[in-house]
């Protein structure tokens, strides 16, 4: 409210907005704000603070859903009364999604058709509002594709041909292909790496600045929005909890929660907790000329890696360098098509029937997508009490137990548990997840993204629960993640990868002193508050 | 019995003056087995093959009870019987020819009737290798031993002399099926003559699909000249196979477009549409009946347990009700109740009698009775097997049966058989069941093949295809029946066969239920629709469309 | 950042329920029975089918309170002159005859109805359970089976003896079975088996397609990282996600097997006469439609409910599968009342 | 591509040859015998003989199945009596009923049945997953229902029903059309579809409703993917939604079960051939097995078998076009 410019246009008004889904659980509790064109409003929040709720509500999109909205959502449009979304025709709504109004999802995975062509999702949508010719609409997808960053031969692929990050390159892309007036983005860079994370926020900045798009940045990394957002809103159960413009709010916290999300921002200077080095010929896993191909499609490239029996190795790399595959590989999810994984010196491939069963128990992992890595049609209890199970563990009583204090050890209560996944925030789900791969005291964990869908503070938590465990446990970690700061402050090495090789492995204290011109790119593209 | 009320339809109709125009049939049997003279098995020449084959006789085209007599056909009479009517002699009627313009000889009708001998063209009636000298072991004309029957004799190309090994009166009957077709031996393709035979009837085969369609024009050398049994009307007919027999009833009755050109030579009203006609005056005037001398009976296995003993045999035949069956039949109308195994419909070989009289529906209390007496106080539980592809006679029959018999103490077990196994179980004696629900019609009308072969010890086969179920041999009876077969006068010998009947059904070998009516609609532009009492179904030959 | 965070320090996720008021489970869509029962539609589905079960299962009294039983005849209700067609109308129906008597016959409909039920239904079901069984079975198998350990093998094998499956024409091997097997073995049982052994396949080919894509879900990898055998994994992780397309597929089915348990019947090749079938009923019905419509009415009706109660069951159990279907029929007044509520608000 | 189907050939000559051997074992064991048929009344042991050998079932079971399989790969010469015809590969061997080359027999139906599969497999397909589609845009709403209702009621009713009340309303009551009778395609096409329209909707009326079911679930089970919601996000028309991106989820399983059921109806389809009269492979199918012409039955089940394959295999195609996340 303080930013003059506010009172002289307003695009978007946003009047005591409710969001309750049924239960009922009140996940936005009376939000109000007004954005003004070439403005940029922070959201943030921890974890199932009702960011995503918001954002949905912005754009009507709990209409058709057991889902209850109350107040208003004002579009203010040149020579037209205000449209207010909560109570307009379905085909006034249609007509102002897309072109005035935009979005781009949380869950990067799931949200793109998975029988269409990239190319022709982004093209077609475009073709929608402005009724352009093919030819125009291929252009415009090219154009935005490259804006991205995404090589636009690729649009001829399949959204499953693409890793997470790609995918979530082509949401954005997709609504900037609309120049919307006013572009919500869900946590648009959670899945991305920081080079390309400072990528798509410049390209956001450009926006903003060329078209006069307004945005709604939802995030939980006060990074993010710190370096973008004018303004910025702090959820806190649904609420409101302090408001005002970014320099101010981000430099004198008055709000102890503004404060405490604050603090937990890892940071690349921040000083690294003593810990003892794990001994170097202590191997737990050891990678030789690891290589996997799918189709033609070359995902690793002649790996080689060891891990030490109780270290935490990070791994960082730019997007559709091959983490996740060899996160997945690692724990035997993936065959290689060439090369060998040792694991206590054991080739994970000569195990077998009984065996491998009984000794995968030992390899957990994290998967990068929360929702698509707890099944649907089941509790979160249940999903997360499988694995004891499956071990044979009987007694109910005690089951529920151990699954509750874990839940509550990452940070969630005894009332999701009996929840299914789709009534839970994106990071309750990636707890939930996380939970359950702790629940076996495995000897290795590859954490795939584990944090990138949750806030700063639940952050912290879960880090700091991997570590207790690690120590407690004897546990050791693979842990992948686009954050530099973060994989420093958990690991011992880290390995840099880029295009299906390792570039170089360093000790988390060298991080800041890399060897490698790709590590510097890295480092310099990490947002700074 | 015979044509009731083909009247209204006959009313304008002139043979003279009939030609033309396009006739329908609307039939259910599919005909894939196709049209060779050597496998067909008909009576007088059957509905459609007659209009293709002409025979040395054949039946007479009239209604009523002179429609169950043999006239001459490609011969100048029925033939001429000498030595106890053990050589048949015939003489061609001149003029005679094929479709294609060539003439008709002697030689083609003798090999006509050898090819049926060949073990390839199976399937014909059985009764010219029982009869002909030499018919026994001969192999038909196509290759390994002689080819040639000699008990067959073509002194000139218009003389053709049968040399039998017995007696039979009954021959010209027998010299009206289509074995006795003429095949020139040159256009003889063995197995595949059926699809496309030569013919020397009025029509010839324009286009056949087997199990579906066969049309048939006329034949520019067929003359109504030297055939007096065929009037030939339409120029073209258009035959329909393996159509549903409801959705026949269904298109006769509504009699739209072409179809009231349409008859139909195989599918009697079922017991819907005889309700739905009885109650239209305007459908009634369309319907003719008639009678196929045919027997529906229970068939007992004398040489199996219970029926061994006649009593149990005489407590069953009181045991049935005639009422259910027939209603089960579909009423009075497609069934009569028949105490006399040589039914009414036989006419000149029926002599009315009934032995152990049931009432309408049944004595049960006389049957315990029997039973009892027989040593079966609480009843018996035998076996009845019966067709299921018999639409009619089987299931509903049966359980209408099943009910009767157990008022009596009498429990069946019914054991449907399909159509194939049906005849190889029951018609073998090694497999054949104890009681079976069966029927027998006769091959031409006369009480000769009616009983023969179902009284005649030596008719018993043990390979399979044996009719004689009951097993039964006295050789007094089999000297009884060789004696009537001498008789060439027919009325003579229908009463000594009658009079066989009646002697035999009181050893109560079998059980007479009931015969069918035969009952059809007929399009509304069809004229000179009467069912002919030998078969008791059209003689397409004279029906009319103008 | 602080070198050690305690978990309990922030506790953000403790605080983050206001939801922590609502009692547990209210908010959980009953899944399962509870969940078909929940629903309006299913509810009426399911006591629709337990009433069907119900009259097979008590067939002998209910026959037994109208006072008539399945087989006797009684000519003296026929119409011998006119096909045999029951006299007075509707079908004869009268107080001792509720639905009327079978033409030709005269045997009691209502008798024949509710002893039809148990051939049925049983068969019916039977076969449709047998179906689901192998089925699924088969389908999961081959669908998990991977390209590892000589999986594609087993996947090839299982896949090709569906394909054997279904080559068979269905038709025309009910015959030749029906016709091969002894006549003591019962009828009802083979009839059950035939359509068992000849319908599981399709079942398998939907379920093998939809597990393949289900396995390539991460929940399912995370469930192979327990250490879950396959067997585990396809009951806890595959199974649920299939029930909507196999629940509908089998409400599909029953009514099918049903009516083929009727084709065969009709063929003399199902139950052995005097034995009734609602299928058998039907197809001998048909033909009387014009004449005594009451006759067919009875059986078609009937088997209409009898389908309509299975689809809806079957859809209610899809329904109840769906994590994010609407909230069952008790909630459901309340929304309706929200709805008009918000109308109102928009004039 | 090419290695899945070369597979896939391999997969199906196995899966025919067991079908051959099963079909040909169990109409074998069928009781009746052939030679006894075509012998018919009165026939004695040594003619029953003679037929069988010219029959060929006096050669032990295995032997006949050996030769019907040599004739399969090479053809074999058949008497006629007065001459030998040479059938030649793949040779299904000649009628014992009949008197014909089995492969000319069910050449001469094929057409039928396929015509028949064809148009009825568009007729259902449109409208089972029209109806589907139509009671998918609004769940639980009287429409759906009546939609439902009204196609379950079509889709219980027996084929053989549904052909009689066609026949009756079309042909007898409104005299819309003619009774039905088959005209080849090549002969007149105009007539071959008119003529066939009512098998047509019998079989797709009987049909559709599984279609309905199958294309509503799947519609609806889309609808809860988060990739619908991106669409609503881009203000896509609903109808849009369903019609062009909903249906995708349905239609592998709809592509599935109708390549099986028009696999049905290409290896014959009984109750509507005989209804209406149709010369095609089902009514060929349970004549020749009452009649236990064992080449005709192996035959039929042969090409039956191999029409099925194919359909399965093509629907395997299919569904990997449909769906690119998945591998053949
Ligand atoms: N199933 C698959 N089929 C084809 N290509 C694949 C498949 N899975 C991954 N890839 C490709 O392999 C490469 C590496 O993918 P991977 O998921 O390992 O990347 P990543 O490093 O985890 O990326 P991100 O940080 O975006 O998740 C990418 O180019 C991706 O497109
Ligand atoms: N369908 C639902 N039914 C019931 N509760 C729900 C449902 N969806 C979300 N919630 C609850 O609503 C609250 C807000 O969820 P929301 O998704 O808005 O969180 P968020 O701020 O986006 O969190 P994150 O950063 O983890 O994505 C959470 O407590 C969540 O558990
Ligand atoms: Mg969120
Ligand atoms: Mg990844």
């Amino acid at each position: 409210m303080t930013d003059p410019v506010l009172q002289v246009e307003t695009v978007l008004q946003v009047q005591d907005l409710r969001v309750i889904h049924p239960g009922p659980v009140t996940a936005l509790d009376g939000l109000s704000f007004e954005l003004a064109p070439g403005q940029v409003l922070g959201l943030v929040g921890e974890s199932g603070s009702g960011k995503s709720a918001a954002a949905l509500a912005l754009l009507g999109l709990h209409r058709g859903t057991p889902t209850r909205v109350e107040g208003a959502v004002l579009l203010h449009r040149p020579d037209r009364p205000a449209l207010d979304l909560n109570r307009a025709s379905d085909t006034e709504l249609r007509t102002v999604r897309g072109p005035e109004l935009a979005m781009v999802f949380q869950e990067p995975l799931t949200s793109l058709d998975p029988y269409r062509r990239v190319g022709t999702q982004i093209a077609t949508a475009y073709r929608l509002h402005t009724g352009a010719s093919r030819a125009d609409a291929r252009q415009r997808t090219v154009e935005v594709l490259e804006r991205v960053g995404i090589d636009p031969k690729r649009a001829r692929d399949y959204p499953h041909q693409f890793s997470g990050g790609m995918r979530q390159r082509v949401l954005i892309a997709m609504a900037l292909a609309l120049r919307p007036r006013v572009l919500v983005a869900d946590e648009p860079t959670t899945a991305l790496d920081v080079t390309v994370q400072a990528q798509i926020l410049r390209l956001l900045d450009e926006l903003r600045a060329e078209t006069g798009m307004a945005l709604v940045l939802v995030s939980h990394d006060v990074g993010v929005v710190g370096g973008l957002a004018a303004e910025v809103v702090v959820l806190r159960q649904g609420r409101a909890v302090e408001r005002g413009a970014t320099g101010a709010l981000l430099g004198r916290p008055e709000h102890p929660y503004t404060r405490a999300l604050l603090e937990a921002v890892p940071r690349l200077d921040a000083p690294l907790p003593e810990r003892d080095a794990p001994a170097a010929d202590d191997v737990l896993v050891e990678v030789e000329g690891l290589r996997v191909d799918f189709g033609s499609v070359r995902a690793l490239r002649g790996v080689d890696l060891t891990v030490r029996r109780g270290e935490t190795l990070g791994i960082v790399g730019e997007s559709g360098s091959g983490k996740s595959t060899l996160g997945r590989t690692l724990v035997r999810l993936q065959d290689p098509s060439s090369g060998v994984v040792r694991f206590e010196g054991a080739d994970l491939a000569s195990w077998r029937g009984g065996e491998l069963r009984r000794r995968r128990r030992e390899l957990q992992m994290v998967f990068q997508d929360p929702t698509s890595s707890l099944n649907p049609r089941r509790l979160i209890g249940d999903s997360v009490a499988e694995p004891l199970r499956v071990r044979g563990e009987r007694d109910e009583a005690k089951l529920r137990a151990e699954v509750v204090g874990l839940l509550e050890r990452v940070g969630l209560t005894s009332d999701h548990a009996d929840r299914h996944p789709h009534q839970l925030s994106g990071g309750q789900r990636q707890r939930a997840a996380i939970a359950r791969a702790l629940i076996l005291r495995p000897k290795l964990i590859v954490c795939d993204e584990p944090v990138s869908a949750l806030d700063v503070t639940t952050q912290a938590q879960v880090v700091g629960l991997l570590r207790e465990l690690r120590e407690e446990f004897d546990l050791t970690l693979v842990f992948i993640a686009h954050d530099l700061a973060v994989v420093r402050s958990v690991s011992d090495r880290v390995a840099v990868m880029r295009q299906g090789e390792i570039v170089e492995t360093l000790a988390a204290a060298k991080l800041t002193e890399p060897q490698h011109a790709y590590t510097r790119a890295l480092l310099d593209a990490v947002p700074r508050l | 019995a015979g044509s009731s009320s083909s009247a209204s339809s006959s009313d304008a109709f002139s043979a003279a003056n009939c030609q033309g125009g396009t006739l329908r049939v609307l039939d259910s049997a599919k005909n894939t087995k196709g049209f060779d003279p050597a496998v067909l098995y008909t009576s007088g020449g059957g509905a459609i093959p007659r209009l293709l084959f002409r025979t040395l006789t054949t039946r007479q085209s009239v209604a009523g009870t002179n429609g169950t007599k043999v006239v001459p056909d490609l011969a100048t009479d029925t033939g001429t019987p000498s030595q106890n009517a053990t050589v048949w002699t015939y003489h061609l009627k001149s003029g005679l020819k094929y479709a294609d313009g060539t003439p008709i000889t002697a030689a083609d009708i003798k090999y006509g009737v050898e090819r049926s001998f060949s073990p390839q063209l199976a399937g014909g009636p059985p009764y010219l290798r029982d009869w002909l000298v030499g018919g026994a072991d001969y192999q038909g004309p196509y290759g390994g031993g002689t080819t040639d029957l000699a008990s067959i004799a073509t002194p000139d190309p218009s003389t053709i002399v049968f040399h039998l090994r017995k007696s039979e009166g009954d021959f010209p009957y027998l010299a009206a099926e289509t074995q006795f077709a003429p095949v020139p031996k040159a256009k003889d393709t063995g197995k595949e003559y059926n699809a496309d035979p030569v013919s020397s009837g009025p029509y010839s085969i324009a286009g056949f699909t087997k199990g579906k369609e066969l049309d048939l024009v006329r034949n520019s050398y067929w003359s109504r000249s030297t055939d007096q049994q065929r009037l030939a009307c339409p120029d073209r007919i258009d035959i329909s196979l393996g159509l549903s027999s409801a959705v026949i009833n269904q298109r006769l009755s509504a009699s739209v477009g072409q179809d009231a050109n349409a008859i139909t030579t195989d599918t009697s009203l079922d017991a819907p549409t005889l309700a739905r006609v009885s109650a239209d005056p305007a459908l009634k005037k369309r319907v003719v009946t008639g009678k196929f001398p045919q027997i529906f009976y229970l068939a007992f296995d004398l040489k199996k347990a219970p029926f061994d003993n006649q009593l149990v045999r005489e407590a069953l035949s009181y045991a049935v009700d005639r009422t259910a069956l027939v209603n089960a039949e579909g009423g009075t109308q497609l069934a009569v109740p028949s105490t006399t195994f040589t039914p009414e419909s036989l006419t000149a070989a029926h002599q009315d009698y009934d032995y152990f009289p049931a009432g309408a529906t049944g004595n049960p209390t006389k049957a315990k009775q029997l039973l009892a007496q027989a040593g079966h106080p609480n009843g018996i539980t035998v076996p009845l097997a019966y067709d299921t592809d018999d639409v009619n006679t089987g299931a509903p029959a049966a359980t209408a049966l099943q009910q009767a018999f157990a008022k009596a103490g009498i429990t069946l077990q019914l054991q449907p058989l399909s159509d194939a196994d049906f005849n190889s179980t029951v018609n073998t004696p090694a497999t054949q069941p104890a009681l079976t629900l069966t029927s027998w019609g006769a091959d031409w009308p006369s009480g000769g093949p009616f009983l023969t072969p179902i009284f005649d010890g030596r008719q018993i086969v043990t390979g399979g295809g044996n009719f004689n179920l009951a097993q039964y041999n006295d050789p007094a009876v089999n000297a009884q029946i060789d004696k009537i077969n001498q008789i060439t006068d027919y009325t003579a010998a229908q009463q000594q066969w009658a009079a066989l009947d009646a002697q035999l059904g009181k050893l109560a070998l079998t059980v007479p239920l009931y015969e069918e009516a035969t009952s059809v609609l007929y399009g509304s532009h069809v004229k000179n629709a009467y069912l002919d009492q030998w078969r008791g179904w059209y003689d397409i030959a004279s029906v009319s469309v103008k | 950042m602080s070198g050690h965070v305690t978990l309990t320090s922030t506790e953000p996720g403790a605080a983050v329920e206001s939801a922590a008021a609502l009692p547990t489970g209210a908010q959980r869509p009953a899944g399962g029975a509870a969940g078909v029962w929940a629903r309006r539609g299913g509810r009426a589905a399911a006591v629709t089918v337990g009433l069907l079960v119900l009259v097979a299962l008590t067939a002998p009294w209910l026959a037994a309170l109208e006072g008539q039983d399945p087989n006797s005849f009684h000519d003296t209700l026929l119409n011998s002159a006119t096909g045999g067609s029951p006299n007075g109308t509707f079908g004869g129906i009268s107080a001792q005859h509720w639905l009327g008597v079978e033409p030709t016959t005269g045997r009691d409909l209502f008798a024949r109805l509710v002893y039809g039920a148990r051939v049925s239904l049983g068969v019916a079901l039977g076969a449709t359970l047998g179906q689901l069984l192998l089925g699924l079975l088969v389908g999961l198998a081959a669908g998990l089976a991977d390209g590892r350990r000589g999986g594609r093998w087993v996947d090839a094998l299982l896949s090709r003896v569906t394909d054997l499956a279904l080559a068979l024409p269905t038709f025309f091997f009910s015959i030749a079975l029906l016709a091969v097997v002894p006549q003591s073995f019962p009828r009802p049982l083979l009839l059950g088996l035939i359509l068992t052994g000849l319908g599981w396949a399709p079942i398998a080919r939907i379920v093998r397609a939809e597990t393949r894509v289900l396995r390539e879900r991460e929940y399912v990898a995370a469930a192979v990282l327990t250490g879950a055998g396959s067997w585990r994994i396809a009951r806890r992780e595959i199974l649920p996600g299939l029930v909507a397309p196999v629940a509908t597929y089998t409400a599909i089915v029953i009514p099918q097997n049903m009516v083929a348990e009727a084709g065969l019947s009709f063929l003399g090749l199902g139950v052995r006469p005097p034995t009734s079938s609602w299928g058998q009923m039907l197809s001998t019905s048909t033909t009387w439609f014009q004449v005594d419509p009451t006759y067919v009415l009875v059986p078609a009706l009937t088997l209409l409910v009898c389908v309509l109660a299975f689809a809806g069951l079957g859809e209610a159990l899809r329904v109840a599968f769906d994590p994010k279907s609407p909230v069952p029929a008790h909630t459901r007044r309340g929304r309706r009342k929200q709805a008009a509520g918000k109308k109102g608000e928009a004039r | 591509m090419i290695r899945f189907l070369l597979r896939r050939l391999l997969g199906a000559v196995a899966v025919l040859l067991a079908l051959a051997a099963l079909s040909y074992l169990l109409f074998y064991a069928m009781p009746g015998d052939p030679a006894q048929l075509a012998c018919g009344k009165g026939c004695t042991a040594p003619q029953l003989a003679q037929v069988r050998h010219a029959l060929g079932t006096d050669q032990p079971v295995l032997r006949q199945f050996w030769t019907f399989l040599t004739t399969l790969a090479l053809g074999h010469g058949f008497s006629t009596g007065p001459s030998t015809v040479w059938c030649s590969a793949p040779c299904l061997g000649y009628s014992y009923q009949s008197n014909e080359s089995v492969t000319q027999m069910l050449l001469d139906r094929l057409p039928v049945d396929v015509s028949l599969a064809l148009g009825a497999a568009a007729i259902w397909l449109l409208l089972g997953i029209g109806t589907g589609l139509y009671a998918a845009l609004r769940p639980g709403r009287l429409r759906d229902r009546v939609v439902n209702a009204v196609i379950l009621t079509l889709g219980s009713t027996p084929v053989f029903v549904m052909a009689l009340l066609l026949l009756m309303g079309a042909c007898v009551w409104l005299q819309l059309l003619p009774f039905p009778n088959y005209v080849p395609l090549t002969e007149d096409p105009a007539q071959w579809a008119q003529n066939l329209l009512l098998p047509w909707l019998a079989i797709a009326l009987v049909s559709a409703a599984g279609y309905t079911r199958l294309t509503r679930a799947g519609v609806l089970e889309t609808l809860n993917q988060d990739h619908i919601r991106t669409l609503r996000a881009y203000g896509y028309p609903e109808r849009r939604i369903v019609l062009r991106h909903a249906v995708r989820g349905a239609l592998p399983t709809v592509v599935t079960v109708a390549a099986m059921d028009i696999g049905m109806v290409l290896a014959g389809a009984v109750f509507t051939e005989t209804m209406f009269g149709l010369p095609g492979l089902g009514k060929l199918a349970v004549e020749s097995a009452s009649t236990v012409d064992l080449p005709v039955v192996c035959g039929i089940t042969l090409l039956a078998g191999a029409l099925i394959v194919v359909a399965n295999t093509v629907a395997d195609l299919l569904h990997a076009a449909l769906d690119p996340r998945v591998r053949i």
